[in-house]
């Protein structure tokens, strides 16, 4: 809704009303929209816009319909679209998404329209028939909107019981559920179920005697070394398991200690109190 | 003078403590020995009390039950005093998606969308939240889109006993007949009325 | 006869409204007109007539105010009644994690969200709360994940005595594909659609 000066001027090939918005008698009939709360208090000052106003592109092209008096079986498709763009400037809608999908579609079947029609043999689609049965089918949609408010507005006007005695400590209700509700559901989940991916699980031994050998090497070589020394380049996860747990043991038996300088730092590798030359 | 019939004093207190209204089938748990047919003349014996020997409440059949309510006469002034909480009212967008609902359930989020020509995610996840919509299945389609339908607060909301007293779609000022008188040849499918 | 006095029916609805004890002052907000005794004579005229024209409820002085509450009398019957709130439906996505459980249990999480797709741990703990799943035990498996198993409860509910009971998964799934004959074994061609 508009209030305050439209800074527009009338568009040459626009009729001469002015581009003010669909407002007075399509609103009037609207009340669906007294029932809805603002989206936030409109500012002062310039022209006020409540996008609350339509619900959406539709809504807005059906005011402008009702507003025109036109016939909505005969839409004069070149001048709604232009009134359709011009209305979504004004509102400040030309960067809505929905609003935008929608001038497309106008000017679209402008075009279409304005293609030559082929002979009479050739049965011709009329472009904008798609557009006037979703707009019969939303005006359906607002009309029921309308009862439905006019009936929550009277049912509102009867107040149920406001104090209602704090029921006994009763466990909550059980939930709804049937037999034939698990059934269905059993059905939607085998119809989600992914192929079974059959994995085989292949044994691979960690090798602690060949690691341990490797350890006595180095340390025969030298009196202590680091962690990374004892593995290769890439060490697959069984090298650094095998390494793992014959350190372990040696250290256990006093052949290595174990020293880390600093938390999640390698460690070193030394030579033990049980250590004996091979 | 009223005759003290022992059950419709029952009824009347039961109806008082119940936090919603009471389908014929929980009334009888209140009274092992009462069949239907003597819970309907209950029903039938308060409403009347009510009705003539002047009171301020009424008896409703709402959302396949039975409440008692205040009168409408009443409302202003009990308004103008505020000690009952109002509840919080819809926007337009709610209301429009719960008629897309009622009349088309159980409905995807897709159609809805369709029909009103934006985007409803976030109101359709508020009338869930406040009970109004339900998720009743998915549909066998596509990516099998959530289903929705209406609750029974939502018949409580606009005061309906059932959903079959929203309007026909045939008494709407707008009736989708006479597109489907003619349909330009080639047209795409017919729209179809709702049923609801 | 119940003189019908029209403040006397604000009153009722007003005190039927309130969520709280009204007391003399704040009816005042109701009728500008009214004085306090007016109220009075108004309650008092409630009061007798709950009482005299057989009613279910009454008018209590509680807390300082005036409030309509149920007879003592019903009161057994209405709590064995327990009219709580609205049984709730479990959504579509509950019940699909309840048959998971139902045929595969003990079942993990993992397992369970393998088979959806998508994660269900609120799900898992709203099934739990509502009494229809319980813990089973852990797994023997990495990190001992818990294990679900359905209640007594969940069998009550679907009206099974036991879990044998339950449709076979077997049956369910070729009667999802009913029109997929089994190939014979080795054979290259494509499934035969099963003879009628």
């Amino acid at each position: 809704m508009i209030a305050g000066p439209t800074p527009h001027s009338p568009e040459p090939g626009t009729p001469a009303t002015p581009p003010a918005m669909p407002g007075g008698a399509a609103t009037g009939a609207r009340p669906g929209a007294a029932l809805a709360e603002p989206a936030g208090a409109p500012a002062e000052g310039g022209f006020v816009v409540s996008l609350e106003r339509y619900s959406g592109p539709l809504d807005l092209l059906l005011s402008l319909i009702k507003r025109e008096e036109i016939d909505i079986w005969d839409i004069p498709i070149a001048r709604i679209a232009d009134q359709f763009l011009q209305a979504i400037h004004v509102l400040g809608l030309d960067e809505a998404a929905e609003y935008l999908e929608m001038a497309a579609r106008l000017l679209r079947i402008k075009a279409q329209m304005l293609l030559p029609r082929r002979g009479d043999e050739e049965p011709w689609e009329d472009p904008r028939h798609e557009l006037v049965r979703r707009l019969l089918e939303y005006q359906q949609i607002r009309e029921i909107t309308d009862w439905l408010a006019a009936a929550a507005r009277r049912r509102a006007e009867c107040y149920v019981r406001g104090w209602i005695p704090a029921a006994p400590d009763v466990p909550a209700p059980p939930p709804v559920l049937d037999l034939t509700e698990l059934v269905e559901a059993v059905e939607r989940v085998l119809a989600m179920m992914p192929d079974p991916v059959i994995m085989r699980v292949m044994p691979r031994p960690l090798n602690v005697e060949g690691a341990t050998r490797r350890v006595l090497d180095l340390l025969a070589e030298r009196e202590r070394f680091g962690w990374r020394d004892l593995l290769g380049e890439r060490p697959t996860i069984v090298d650094v398991l095998s390494c793992l747990v014959s350190l372990l043991e040696l250290a256990r038996a006093g052949t290595l200690t174990l020293a880390q300088r600093r938390p999640f730092t390698p460690f070193d590798v030394a030579r033990g109190p049980a250590y004996q030359a091979a | 003078m009223w005759p003290v019939d022992q059950r419709t004093r029952l009824l009347e207190a039961a109806l008082f403590a119940a936090p919603r209204p009471l389908a014929l089938d929980e009334l009888a748990v209140l009274d092992a020995d009462a069949t239907e047919d003597d819970w309907r003349r209950a029903l039938a014996e308060l409403s009347d009390h009510y009705q003539t020997e002047g009171h301020g409440v009424e008896l409703a059949e709402v959302a396949g039950g039975w409440q008692i309510t205040t009168l409408p006469i009443f409302a202003e002034a009990i308004e103008r005093a505020a000690f009952a909480a109002r509840p919080a009212k819809l926007s337009g967008a709610a209301l429009e998606v719960l008629a897309i609902v009622a009349y088309r359930q159980p409905v995807g989020r897709a159609e809805i969308e369709d029909i009103r020509g934006v985007a409803c995610g976030g109101v359709l996840r508020m009338l869930q939240e406040r009970g109004l919509l339900e998720v009743a299945g998915r549909s066998e389609g596509l990516g099998r889109p959530i289903l929705y339908a209406t609750t029974p607060l939502f018949l409580e909301l606009v005061g309906l006993a059932d959903l079959a007293d929203l309007p026909r779609t045939e008494e709407l000022a707008v009736a989708l007949k006479p597109l489907q008188a003619e349909p330009p040849a080639g047209a795409p499918e017919p729209p179809q009325p709702a049923e609801p």
